[in-house]
């Protein structure tokens, strides 16, 4: 056999262009791809004419049929979900129900989201499909409004460095935790270091504001012994996809995730699954399904292994749902499902999405509108060049821009202005404190330059290097010697942190009841807990539900420049 | 003939049978998936498939080294590709490379998810680092102890990038045929304007 | 009063709410892990771990709440407080994908039944080996 | 019978052991244990890491911290060191004489020689003049072959070239005739067109022969004798090259400069003299000998020794808290070293084996607060803590609890900072020294002789033997021999240089050999232990001759080094010692002397007596 690739023959005159083409050809958006509907492989968003029918045929409280296929043709997440997710009690009243009927509940502001969960329990994943295909954007912004399991919003941050810097680590989640965000994520380039930045990251965080939760992903294993040990407080990169070669491929099953699951509950670690559109066309895999009906498979896997939450919304196959028509309706339909189905959602936002900054505040505002458990599953603390999750949608260039919008629009996005003296402050002591539980555990020493620096630093290229070897010995070392989340308290003391001590045994205190085990948990700053059990949306239409109001919305109202009412030559704040 | 370097070149491939194991232990074997240079005629980025497979095949040369050309038409999958490509091969080191330009030097006694270099990012492959494939490839096959090829990074491809990855993943797979054996390929890369 | 009524609205947070029916694995109460307690040593790593029955308990509030699958969830946890990690570990990945034969995954749910009383875990290794046979993703 | 426990506070490592004591004084040692220091030695800093490591210990003997009636500390001493490096030769090439470079793969063999012209000038060349083509990376290979068969076919003699991109053999292997190519050659702009210039290319595993020969230079340029002179230097530069370039152009040349690296001032306690650091680490070592003993030592402010000595004072005030007026260098071990650099002048991106220094310095700190450590230890364990006895005199104390050894006998205490030594004469007295100068400074050197820039690798190289991993089921180790593996090694091993780690083997990414790397290795450890060796020994045998000994005990973290015992019992062989690495206890290997000689020296101090250690009983712990 023999083939040519076409040869053009001469160089042809360009036609010409227009002024305006050209300033739009150059236009960021323009650096963005985007692709074509193709849905017999599964390239296409939300709306593909190989989708199933929904369909459900219960024969002595078992599932004997499924969105048009038998069971005895079940794959294994068809029998997962039947066997698991869905209410069979609830199921033939629940889809006997129309998808626009359903769908009117879920927008209708009258219909209590209890009512709501009393239907959703009994879908299949067609039918929820059906449902969210008939709702637009604002319609389904809407529902999660109502849907979102826990009454207060609330936001994640990454704290990570690209040097594996935990002096750095340490501060800029000081830092985040000030800013408002309630949890926060780090990881690692050199997987080696992960001891000492898990440390930093726990240090920091309760520097900034007590309670933040904090995380380290890592492989199954080392992530769990971290946990285990007290030294990080959740999980979250626990990967469920939807077709049964892709779950192969990841290595895993329903079973083993749901073991997985109960194995963390048993050691007392909070822990969500995660999954997103668009990961199984990008394998290959797709089984000629939308990127939306496979992700509820994904959804109702989690709720089916009694998982309380699930960060979704494409993660970080964005790139993809982000190219096709309607991709960024259906990552919000994803997000939403969630809720639907009482999961606890952090809501993707959590990598590079865009070269335009319209376009990522347009892919922002259907989760910050509304509001979910955790706006972002990962608002990057760090300058992106030193986010090791390949960058977010937002990073710290973005903050005073979030806190304007939070109050141009008087919605909550869960972040505020902290004046640069805070901050400093912050970062200041974060640093120290984590310099005092270096000396104390007998770490590689923190120097006051390092402690200087990074005070005023924006990112790792703003720091001293450190000794890399002798920061790896002394990972080594946290392992080797079985330390653990009570050493870090003994060193804060030690050092002179009593307060932070106090603050970080406090978070430890929770491991034992198993409080924050429970959907949407989070600790407030008062070391309380906080979930979809105590603190239950109960939004029923204006008037109702979480809005920002009284010492919360005066805080909003703070930005870095406020010409002042009084004094019109000063600014406030 | 007056080639340039600014003229298109035109790739012929041309079948030879099914791929023998070689035996000569100067030589790599440059695996293709199953459409390279047929259906597709050029990478993620537009870099011609006929410079790639040129540039390989240069950096190899330069070495001192040969090399076979194989089509693989049961697999799109790079590891299966760059694996049963090193098994071909007399010295055991392979390269593999999809149409979209993912590249993979493989050695015959790993494990197939194992690899001696990947070079995951197709945006980010030039002709450049193809050269250098191959010129590794090459001296892995001597013995000698190649600096990897450095791995490059941009988190901004994910948003240019991840979908069209995704097309050409899955157009490439629907020329899979299954159980189809390993086919030896003449190489033939010349001028256009030759013609 | 007994644990056996618990009402998620009147009883949760436990920390907070009902803090008396918590214990540590090795039995203090949370208002013995103090600062003073730690820095003398009297309390370690051990006991901020959450035990077999604290789980029981949040199983109650999780299904009262209307989540049963959460509670489930709760449950296995429970019976799983009891292995080490390496076991736990161990069983996780034999349920990979072709990583058992069907004979060892039922091994595994017997010995989950015979030295830990995990009948819940024993089950879902089980429910685990009939679906994988079916679906030829057990170990050749 | 009490539980005493003896620590030693060392710079990077606490040791401990634990052990009863009968009413006899009779001793029966029953644990050890190690760990980090924690913070500054002598500090109260050092307190949590000696809780950490007493408690191993004590857990090991199955005991508790009540149990425990004495703890004995030793006197730290407070020294630390700090290292410095400056390169004090450079190679410059003027007027772009020469390439001499190694490609891995030029083209072609054999020597042109020809004028300079750029591959596009050639078609404007007239036949019959022989030519050197000089061929940009903008140049596709094709396309210079084409051309230069082009330019041959008129009769314009090409007889070598000079490329910029890797393509000698892509170009070689298309050409009608075959002419030597250098290839890789990164600034070839730069190299002047119109001069006469010669190419040489030798076959593989050979070098080449004309062009590193200044009569075989003379020859192909019609030199006389003063020009020959003159090109010596480029001769000699490009010995062992496989590849070549010389182009004669008008004031071409090339120079092997030092680099003015300042004076170094050496102030003895009784009289002071300079030393040009360029000189070299003989004749810095020759003139610290003069001066001895050392009182402080200053560097030329302005020039690189003056940097040198002021990091080194910087780095240990800001270690210690001390002033940085307060101080005082006591000691300096100088050091040759190679270091590769790039060329300056180079056109092929060059490098030089230059010449370098390396200085470790020791400081000798005010004494730290042993008493407010005592005071903590005490607060922390509610046990009595005394500090005991002079560092040296336990040293010696624990070796010779080492079989087979006697007094006098010397002791070389091997650790990361410093190298120490002590000797016990006949009548017991005690006489040490503190040298600069040990295991990081050969971990520098191996990192810098290498160009690795990676102080970890550099770390493990220096801990480890060598191996290639010639498959991914044997490596060939540094000895010659073959190791088999039934699982593959890791893939990022393959075909490389690795170092077989405790955690397996770590690929060394670079392009020296095996042998090479075993050699700059040995060399560091010589350069710095065997030297050191001798020279501590000088100081603290008596008269300073090393027949006087008869027994020397090698002791700390380096002595468990798989190869500096053997480097050193070798050197000092010639002296009739008997040297070899001390087993404390007779099981303890090189550690925890000065923890046993504390218990050692409490034993016999209680008992009243002044007997050797040798007369207690040593029973091998469990």
């Amino acid at each position: 056999m023999t083939t040519m690739s076409a040869a053009a023959d001469g160089q042809p005159v360009p036609p010409r262009r227009s002024k305006r083409t050209e300033i739009l050809e150059n236009r960021p958006v323009n650096l963005d791809g985007f692709v074509e509907e193709w849905p017999e492989v599964g390239m296409v968003a939300m709306d593909s004419p190989y989708d199933p029918e929904p369909s459900l045929r219960v024969s002595d409280g078992v599932i004997v049929e499924m969105d048009g296929r038998p069971r005895a043709e079940f794959d294994f997440l068809d029998q997962f979900i039947a066997d698991h997710s869905i209410d069979v009690a609830a199921a033939p009243a629940a889809m006997a129900r129309s998808a626009v009927e359903i769908a009117h509940l879920l927008v209708n502001p009258q219909v209590s989201r209890d009512e709501v969960l009393a239907v959703s329990r009994g879908l299949t994943p067609a039918k929820l499909l059906e449902v969210v295909k008939t709702m637009n954007v604002v319609e389904m912004m809407m529902a999660l409004q109502k849907m979102r399991a826990r009454r207060t919003p609330a936001n994640q941050a990454h704290s990570t460095s690209a040097r594996d810097n935990p002096v750095q680590v340490a501060a800029d989640a000081a830092e985040a935790a000030l800013r408002g965000f309630r949890e926060l994520e780090t990881t690692l380039g050199v997987v080696r270091y992960a001891p000492l930045v898990a440390i930093a990251l726990q240090v920091g965080a309760q520097t900034g504001k007590p309670g933040v939760l904090t995380q380290c992903a890592l492989e199954e294993a080392t992530e769990l012994e971290l946990g285990m040990r007290g030294i990080t407080g959740y999980a979250e990169t626990i990967s469920v996809y939807g077709t049964e070669p892709v779950f192969c491929d990841g290595d895993d099953t329903p079973w083993s995730k749901a073991f997985l699951a109960s194995a963390y509950a048993s050691r007392g670690i909070k822990m969500r699954f995660t999954s997103g559109t668009g990961s199984e066309v990008q394998m290959g895999n797709a089984e000629g399904k939308s990127m939306l009906y496979l992700e509820i498979r994904c959804i109702l896997v989690t709720k089916g292994a009694g998982v309380q939450g699930l960060q979704n919304g494409s993660i970080s196959c964005i790139g993809v749902p982000g190219a096709v028509p309607a991709g960024i309706r259906a990552v919000l339909a994803e997000n939403l499902i969630a809720s639907t189905v009482d999961l606890e959602c952090a809501s993707g936002n959590d990598q590079s999405f865009s070269h335009s900054d319209m376009r990522r505040t347009a892919r922002l505002l259907p989760q910050l509108l509304p509001g979910t458990d955790f706006v972002c599953s990962g608002y990057s603390g760090v300058p992106n060049y030193d986010n090791m999750f390949a960058g977010s949608n937002l990073d710290p260039e973005d903050y005073d821009d979030w806190n304007v919008i939070q109050r141009d629009l008087q919605v909550d996005g869960a972040l505020r202005h902290v004046p640069e003296a805070e901050i400093l402050a912050a970062r200041g002591r974060a640093a120290r404190a984590l310099q005092g539980v270096f000396d104390y555990l007998g770490l590689p020493p923190i120097t006051d330059r390092e402690i200087e620096a990074v005070t005023y630093a924006h990112g790792s290229e703003d720091l001293p290097f450190r000794d890399v070897l002798e920061d790896l010995k002394g990972a080594q070392s946290v392992m080797d010697r079985g330390i653990t989340g009570l050493d870090i308290v003994k060193g804060l003391e030690a050092g002179g942190f009593s307060d932070i001590a106090e603050t970080l045994l406090g978070v430890l205190r929770h491991r034992v009841s198993g409080d924050l085990l429970h959907t949407s948990a989070i600790l407030t700053p008062e070391l309380t807990t906080l979930s979809a059990v105590n603190d239950a949306n109960d939004y029923a239409g204006p008037g109702t539900g979480y809005r920002p109001t009284g010492a919360r919305w005066e805080e909003m109202k703070r930005l870095r420049h406020v010409v002042s009412a009084r004094n019109p030559e000063e600014e406030v704040g | 003939m007056n080639a340039t370097t600014t003229g298109k070149r035109v790739l012929e491939l041309t079948e030879r049978g099914v791929a023998a194991p070689g035996v000569r232990a100067d030589e790599i074997v440059i695996g293709l998936s199953p459409a390279f240079g047929d259906f597709f005629t050029k990478t993620i980025v537009d870099i011609p498939l006929a410079e790639v497979l040129r540039e390989v095949l240069a950096g190899v040369e330069e070495q001192g080294v040969r090399a076979r050309v194989v089509r693989f038409r049961h697999s799109a999958d790079l590891a299966v590709i760059a694996h049963r490509a090193a098994a071909l091969s007399g010295s055991g080191i392979a390269v593999g490379i999809l149409s979209r330009g993912t590249t993979m030097i493989h050695q015959k006694d790993l494990v197939r998810l194992s690899n001696l270099e990947l070079f995951p990012q197709a945006p980010l492959m030039d002709t450049d680092t193809f050269r250098k494939v191959g010129r590794n490839a090459a001296q892995y096959a001597k013995g000698e102890s190649p600096q990897p090829v450095p791995s490059r990074n941009d988190y901004m491809a994910r948003p240019r990038w991840q979908a069209k990855a995704a097309l050409l993943h899955i157009k490439e797979t629907e020329f899979i045929r299954a159980g189809a054996e390993p086919v030896e390929l003449d190489v033939r890369i010349r001028a256009a304007q030759a013609e | 009063m007994t644990a056996n009524d618990l009402d998620p609205r009147h009883d949760y947070p436990l920390a907070t709410r009902r803090p008396e029916l918590l214990r540590t694995p090795t039995g203090k109460t949370l208002d013995e892990i103090t600062m003073a307690a730690v820095l003398a040593g009297e309390v370690t790593a051990e006991d901020l771990r959450i035990t077999g029955d604290t789980l029981r308990l949040q199983a109650q509030i999780a299904e009262s709440a209307d989540r049963p699958q959460v509670g489930q969830n709760f449950r296995r946890a429970a019976e799983l407080t009891a292995l080490p990690d390496e076991k736990v570990l161990a069983i996780y990945n034999a349920l990979r994908p072709r990583a058992a034969t069907k004979q060892q995954l039922l091994d595994i749910a017997a010995e989950l039944e015979r030295d830990y009383a995990a009948t819940l875990c024993a089950g879902l290794v089980r429910e685990a080996a009939a679906v994988y046979e079916r679906r030829d993703i057990l170990a050749p | 019978m009490t539980l005493v426990a003896g620590v030693d506070i060392g710079n990077s490592t606490t040791e401990a052991c634990a052990a009863e004591i009968g009413a006899d004084g009779e001793v029966r040692y029953l644990s050890q244990a190690l760990g980090r220091t924690s913070g500054v030695k002598g500090t109260t800093e050092n307190v949590v890491g000696v809780l950490g490591v007493l408690r191993q210990a004590l857990a090991a003997a199955g005991a508790s911290p009540a149990d425990l009636s004495l703890v004995l500390v030793n006197e730290a001493t407070p020294v630390i060191s700090g290292l410095a490096m400056e390169t004090i030769t450079e190679t410059i090439i003027t007027e772009s004489t020469m390439i001499g470079h190694n490609p891995r793969t030029p083209g072609g063999i054999g020597l042109g020689v020809g004028t300079v012209v750029r591959l596009a000038d050639l078609p404007g060349r007239a036949p019959g003049q022989p030519v050197i083509c000089v061929i940009d990376e903008t140049i596709d290979f094709e396309d210079a072959a084409a051309a230069i068969n082009a330019a041959t076919a008129r009769g314009v003699e090409v007889t070598g070239a000079v490329v910029q991109a890797d393509d000698a053999t892509l170009i070689a292997n298309r050409l009608d005739r075959p002419i030597p190519i250098v290839d890789e050659v990164t600034l070839v702009r730069k190299v002047p067109l119109g001069m006469l210039a010669a190419v040489e290319v030798a076959e593989h595993g050979r070098t080449i022969r004309t062009l590193a020969n200044s009569y075989g230079i003379a020859t192909v340029f019609g030199l006389d004798a003063e020009q020959t002179r003159m090109i010596a230097p480029v001769a000699r530069a490009l010995v062992g090259n496989r590849s070549a370039v010389v182009v004669r152009t008008p004031a071409g040349d090339i120079t092997d400069r030092r680099i003015p690296a300042g004076r170094l001032t050496l102030l003895g306690e009784q009289a002071s003299r300079s030393v040009d650091v360029d000189a070299g680490a003989a004749e810095i070592m020759a003139t610290a000998r003069r001066v001895a003993p050392l009182a402080d030592a200053a560097g030329e402010p302005g020039t690189h020794v003056g940097g040198m000595l002021s990091r080194v004072r910087d780095g240990m005030s800001d270690l210690t808290g001390t002033p940085l007026a307060e101080i005082r260098i006591r000691d300096v071990l100088a050091v040759d070293t190679f270091v590769p650099q790039r060329v300056t002048g180079g056109l092929a991106g060059e490098f030089a084996l230059e010449n370098a220094v390396a200085l470790a310095a020791m400081v000798r700190t005010s004494k730290g607060p042993m008493e407010l450590l005592a005071e903590g230890l005490r607060e922390a364990l509610g046990v009595a803590v005394r500090i005991g006895g002079v560092e040296a005199e336990m040293a010696v104390l624990g070796a010779l609890t080492t079989p087979g050894t006697g007094r006098p006998v010397a002791i070389l205490d091997l650790g990361g900072g410093s190298t120490d030594a002590a000797v016990a004469t006949a009548e017991g007295d005690v006489v040490s020294v503190h040298l600069a100068g040990a295991g990081d400074l050969v971990t520098k050197l191996i990192d810098a002789e290498l160009g690795l820039d990676n102080l970890e690798l550099a770390e493990e190289i220096k801990k480890f033997p060598l191996a290639k991993a010639e498959s991914f089921f044997h490596l060939r180790l540094e000895d010659g021999t073959v190791r088999f593996f039934d699982t593959p090694l890791p893939a990022d091993t393959f075909a490389r240089v690795v170092v077989l780690t405790d955690g397996g083997p770590q690929p060394i990414p670079s392009r020296h050999g095996m042998d090479r790397i075993r050699q700059v290795r040995r060399e560091a450890k010589r350069k710095v232990f065997v030297v050191n060796a001798v020279r501590a020994l000088e100081q603290v045998v008596p008269g300073g001759n090393l027949r006087g000994i008869d027994f020397v005990v090698v002791l700390g973290g380096s002595a468990l080094d798989f190869e500096i015992p053997n480097l050193i019992a070798d050197s000092l062989a010639e002296y009739g010692v008997v040297c070899g690495t001390g087993n404390v206890r007779g099981t303890q290997g090189p550690r925890n002397a000065v923890a046993t000689g504390l218990v050692a020296n409490h034993a016999r101090t209680a008992r009243g007596g002044t007997g050797d250690p040798e007369a207690e009983s040593c029973p091998a712990s469990r």
